[in-house]
């Protein structure tokens, strides 16, 4: 079991032996760069044209199957795409920004990484207030976006840049706030704690992961209503919605540098399932005990995937929300009910005491009303005094 | 060495930013320049181990008060550059006296405070835990000022910008 | 964003210098066609919209004052090219009024089975251009389209080409059904409610689907009445006007079905109308293929080709999918017609644009407008 | 429940989704160039000339009557009538064109050619693969080009050709008749005219 599952760290100390003991740990940290550089940027290679074959698939139709077997090097097609098509930029933009504003976009999702277990001891940085790393590393996308929407000079990237930075903000807060329980609960800011925390196993061998409390399933869908918004994916992906504003703050973009937004969204959607999956899912623990045999690494990518066909799949299926649904469903709806989670995870802390044979499945129904009775207010609350059903007389 | 050849780095891409966003004509130029210099403030921290403080600086530096400036940039006056205008004023020489006197007497307080005459003990670990809960116990007066403060300052803001309703006010704009 | 705030109050709220001139140019990817729309903006909100269209002129009018009679069949196709037998029928239709033809029984039975097959196709379109420009990517649209193939394939069989079939002639029809066409179109009418139940349960409970299209684009009953709106949209706002129901033409009379009639015309009551009404054409579908007579296709003594009809006028209307579709022509006793004028429901539908879009976001104008259902093809003729 | 309408839609994309594996009904995409829909009976694209027997330019049953050229909508087929005159196929003398141009660019495939012609001269083609590199040359089809056997007419529109074939095998055999009775009754005339 050890042996498949430190495979990498066994590697990456091999060959960090070789050089010489002054500078192993640059030489060492150059290894893990390279090898999460690697293994995400093919994953980004991958989900492009594993989301286009899904969605097509879920739309009746193949999906590209025409570049190389069953439509694999579609990505290499689309790269070499983007690198020869020209570059453009407009005469009126501001040429330093409009250059600098996917790199920052870029580079600092880059970052985010360093900090994500992805398995036994496999994270590159093990800082003790890792969280809180990863989401003032995720903050400086605004700014990036800003820079493109605005350095275009163009009316429709200015409006998708405005219209991007109030998502990003307003949907930062549930973000921050839906991981709050899982730090109270596991006591620590730092991922590798976190994992450790759910690492133990309940009756019958299922995994004590946070998913399988209240306050966590709660967490876990408001971490990812606010991190499809983070990401301007698909129902909240107002920033290019194409049919109203052309492509956002991306319109003046062409060839390569448009290619490094689409590689920063990527990413960013990457950091954030990732974080989801350390959370919520238990890292790389596996769900049952008897499972423990299967490399750490693996059960992260597993758990990793299925998060990513639940974004596409999400994509394929919702319509967009306008702009001040947007906000209002942030501000009115997910923003206290992780602010009301926070009273669950406390609940669900005290009555961690109980001791009665009965006390589990009380406890658990408990707190699991606690968040269900605002969801429901709060969702009334949100749609309004919801309109009588529509009923459409018929004339003969 | 290593440490020595970042510091003189980072600081130099500090103080770079800090002066770029003193002297630039174009105002959004400007506040993109002094977000650099908050980045770099952030690196220096994380540079002397204090992560709390980098982490947080960047949070809240880069990560708002950037966006803030940028916004108010916009929203007021937007970007446009004045024309001819010279980036020093006409009589810069009255205020190099006045820039020497304030740096002399900062300086000096900076010197005879006894702070500095401790040596600094090694890299002191400054855990978040230990920091929460300092936070909670020793600082706690301090820190509901804060929140009382900024909620203030949020709801002044939302006041002013709010458009008034057109019927309460008649005349045109 | 109570979407009865008038334009004096709207004007005021930004100085002009502060709005944003958008041109929602024809350039663009959700105005279904080449039409622009220029769009002041406060923020997000429409303050100024004014439609431009014309792009799409082809001059089709003063080319059929130069054609025969039956040279400008196939040029009605053209008109509103996703339904091409409605365009036909109504121009057949007004030609017979004007030269006193009568179409046999069944030629009637088959107009009335491919208007309803082309009506079932230009909704279930409707239905997904709209999730589209509400930016559902595709999916609905994919849907519709599936269906939509089958129907083209059974029109391809009879009449030779998908869309611009060229199939009705003054008198009755061009040729008749092959054989296995009638079972074809059984069994297709048959499948149709599943995919009908299967697109309602993918959109209409839909909560995203209902907070972008509940109170958006309210239209009116009087102003609809007043700017002559007709079809669908006129329906979603309360109206009970359906030329099938008013004229009764062709055999529409023998029918059993009902007109479906919408509250509070806003987009989902438009949304909403079209697949009730598919439902009520598959209605029709069965009746007029249960008892569709044999007999022939065509009127005996309607002539092919130099049809002179004598000097007078004429004007006749059918329910097109997206309203009455009319025909107005002036005879001279030539084998040309002297006037040849067609009233397109999608531009008269247009004019009211600005009136629904005004205080609503600029998603919802587009949203409007794809609620409105025009084909650029009839709005510039 | 709030989000109800919503996980309802997700089944449906999701029964989509598994559908589109194992359900034909669901997958509808047919791989053009490798795989290609069986042709339609009735489907027409653009005009070709119908001639009879072996050879091309003799057996044309045009007789250039300009009819098509008149009722064309957007006038795209150019007719110059020969002097030369050609017997048909029943004997009878019909003149011929000595040129028949249709320029498919501007051809809009409705058919009304094939309606008005009576000597069902002109029938309409299936082929759709028309692309060429030259806009005008290319796509201006001469007479030569648009001859197309009888046979290949056949194998197209089955029904009607062989409506139309069994109609002219009976006028040929009236006109025989016609020819021996006369040639039988009064005194020997010229040796009958048909020619094959």
């Amino acid at each position: 079991m050890s042996g498949l599952d430190q495979i990498f760290v066994g590697i990456g100390h091999g060959l960090a032996g070789w050089a010489p003991a002054s500078v192993r740990p640059l030489v060492a940290a150059v290894l893990e760069i390279a090898g999460i550089m690697a293994v995400f940027g093919s994953c980004f290679a991958l989900t492009t044209i594993v989301e286009r074959k899904v969605l097509g698939r879920m739309q009746n139709r193949y999906g590209p199957n025409r570049v190389g077997p069953c439509g694999l090097l579609q990505p290499l097609a689309d790269g070499i795409k983007m690198l020869t098509k020209e570059d453009i930029v407009p005469f009126s933009a501001d040429k330093t920004v409009h250059f600098l504003a996917p790199l920052a976009l870029t580079v600092p999702v880059w970052l985010a990484f360093a900090v994500l277990p992805f398995g036994r001891n496999m994270s590159a940085i093990e800082l003790n207030s890792g969280i809180l790393f990863f989401f003032a590393i995720g903050s400086a996308s605004e700014l990036a976006v800003f820079m493109a929407g605005w350095s275009s000079q163009n009316k429709y990237s200015l409006v998708g840049a405005m219209r991007a930075i109030a998502q990003m903000i307003s949907y930062e807060v549930p973000l921050v706030l839906s991981t709050v329980p899982v730090l109270m609960l596991a006591g620590s800011l730092s991922l590798n704690d976190i994992v450790a925390a759910q690492g133990t196993y309940t009756f019958g061998g299922l995994a004590r992961w946070n998913v399988f409390t209240p306050w966590g399933l709660a967490g876990l869908l408001l971490f990812l209503i606010a991190a499809t918004a983070e990401s301007n994916r698909s129902p909240f992906d107002l920033p290019e919605g194409e049919s109203e504003i052309i492509a956002g703050f991306l319109t003046e973009y062409s060839g390569f540098k448009y290619a490094l937004f689409f590689l920063g969204e990527y990413l960013g959607l990457f950091a954030l399932t990732g974080l989801a999956v350390t959370l919520f899912l238990g890292g790389w623990h596996a769900p049952f005990q008897w499972l423990e045999w299967a490399p750490s690494w693996l059960w992260f990518g597993i758990k990793f995937g299925a998060l990513i066909f639940l974004f596409i799949w999400v994509r394929a299926t919702l319509p967009r929300l306008r702009l001040d649904q947007l906000l209002n469903f942030s501000w009115r709806f997910l923003t206290p009910l992780s602010l009301i989670n926070l009273l669950v995870a406390a609940a669900w802390y005290w009555t961690g005491a109980w001791k009665s044979a009965a006390a589990p499945p009380v406890r658990w129904l408990l707190c699991a009303a606690l968040i269900a009775l605002p969801y429901h207010w709060l969702g009334q609350a949100l749609r309004g005094a919801s309109p009588p059903p529509r009923k459409y007389n018929y004339a003969e | 060495m290593l440490n020595e050849i970042a510091f003189l780095l980072l600081a130099s891409l500090t103080l770079a930013g800090a002066v770029a966003a003193m002297m630039l004509r174009n105002l959004v130029h400007c506040a993109l320049c002094a977000a650099g210099a908050f980045a770099g403030l952030a690196a220096l921290y994380l540079q002397l181990n204090a992560e709390f403080a980098g982490f947080a600086q960047l949070l809240v530096y880069v990560g708002a008060v950037a966006i803030l400036i940028v916004f108010t940039i916009l929203l007021t006056r937007g970007a446009e550059i004045q024309p001819g205008g010279t980036t020093a004023s006409p009589s810069w020489w009255m205020g190099v006296p006045v820039g020497a006197l304030v740096a002399a007497c900062l300086v000096g307080s900076i010197m005879s405070s006894p702070s500095l005459l401790r040596l600094p003990s090694q890299n002191v670990q400054a855990p978040v835990k230990s920091i929460g809960e300092q936070l909670m116990t020793q600082y706690i007066m301090p820190l509901e000022a804060i929140g009382l403060l900024l909620t203030a300052a949020l709801l002044g803001a939302v006041v002013i910008a709010m458009r008034e309703p057109p019927k309460s006010e008649p005349a045109a704009r | 964003m109570s979407a009865s705030t008038t334009t004096v109050e709207l004007a005021e709220r930004a100085p002009e210098n502060q709005l944003l001139e958008v041109s929602l140019g024809p350039q663009h990817p959700s105005t279904h066609g080449v039409f622009r729309m220029d769009v002041a903006l406060d923020g997000e909100t429409v303050v100024k919209l004014k439609p431009v269209f014309g792009y799409l002129h082809r001059n089709h009018e003063k080319i059929a004052e130069k054609c025969s009679y039956l040279g400008s069949m196939p040029y009605t196709d053209r008109l509103d090219y996703i339904c091409s037998l409605t365009n036909n029928w109504a121009y057949a239709l007004t030609v017979e009024k004007l030269a006193g033809l009568v179409a046999p029984e069944r030629a009637e039975y088959i107009r009335v089975i491919l208007s309803e097959l082309t009506r079932l196709i230009n909704h279930s379109a409707l239905a997904g251009f709209l999730l589209q420009d509400m930016g559902a990517l595709g999916t609905p649209l994919m849907y519709a389209f599936r269906e939509r193939e089958k129907i083209l394939d059974l029109f391809e069989s009879l009449t030779g080409a998908r869309m611009m079939c060229n199939y009705m002639r003054f008198g009755g029809c061009r040729c008749d059904l092959p054989p296995g066409w009638i079972e074809q179109a059984r069994s297709l009418v048959a499948e149709f409610p599943k995919f009908l139940d299967e697109f309602e349960a993918l959109l209409t409970g839909n909560e995203i689907l209902l907070a972008r299209t509940e109170g958006v684009g309210v239209l009116p009953a009087k102003l609809a009445v007043n700017a002559g709106v007709t079809g669908p949209m006129l329906r979603a706002s309360g109206v009970n006007y359906d030329i099938r129901k008013v004229d009764a033409y062709g055999v529409y009379g023998r029918f059993k079905f009902r007109v479906p009639l919408g509250e509070r015309g806003d987009v989902f009551d438009r949304y909403m109308l079209r697949i009730l009404e598919m439902r009520e054409s598959l209605k029709i579908l069965d009746q007029a293929m249960r008892d569709l007579p044999g007999g022939p296709i065509m009127d005996p003594k309607a002539k092919l080709r130099n049809l002179r009809p004598k000097p007078g006028e004429a004007y006749g209307r059918i329910e097109g999918p997206k309203g009455e579709l009319g025909f107005y022509l002036i005879s001279d006793g030539g084998p040309n017609p002297y006037r040849y004028r067609v009233r397109p429901p999608s531009l008269i539908n247009l004019t009211i644009l600005e009136d629904m879009c005004l205080g609503q976001t600029i998603a919802d104008a587009v949203v409007i407008l794809g609620s409105v259902d025009i084909v650029l093809g009839e709005v510039d003729r | 429940m709030n989000g109800a309408g919503i996980i309802k839609g997700m089944i449906e994309t999701a029964r989509n989704f598994a559908g589109s594996y194992h359900d034909s009904k669901r997958l509808t995409t047919v791989q053009y160039p490798e795989e290609k829909l069986a042709p339609v009976e009735n489907a027409r694209t653009i005009p070709f000339l119908v001639y009879d027997g072996g050879d091309a330019m003799p057996g044309l049953r045009c007789t250039a009557c300009m009819i098509c050229e008149k009722e064309c909508p957007p006038q795209c087929i150019y007719i110059v009538k020969d002097q030369v005159k050609k017997p048909d196929f029943v004997g009878k003398m019909q003149m011929q064109p000595k040129v028949f141009d249709i320029d498919i660019s501007v051809c809009m495939s409705c058919g009304i050619c094939v309606e008005v012609c009576p000597f069902d001269a002109i029938k309409m083609d299936q082929v759709f693969e028309l692309s060429t590199n030259d806009r005008f040359g290319g796509l201006l089809l001469n007479k030569t080009q648009l001859a197309k056997p009888n046979e290949y007419f056949n194998k197209l529109h089955k029904t009607e050709a062989s409506e139309i074939d069994a109609r002219r095998i009976e006028e040929k055999q009236k006109a025989e008749a016609a020819a021996a009775a006369k040639a039988a009754a009064p005194k020997p005339p010229a040796a009958p005219g048909g020619a094959k």
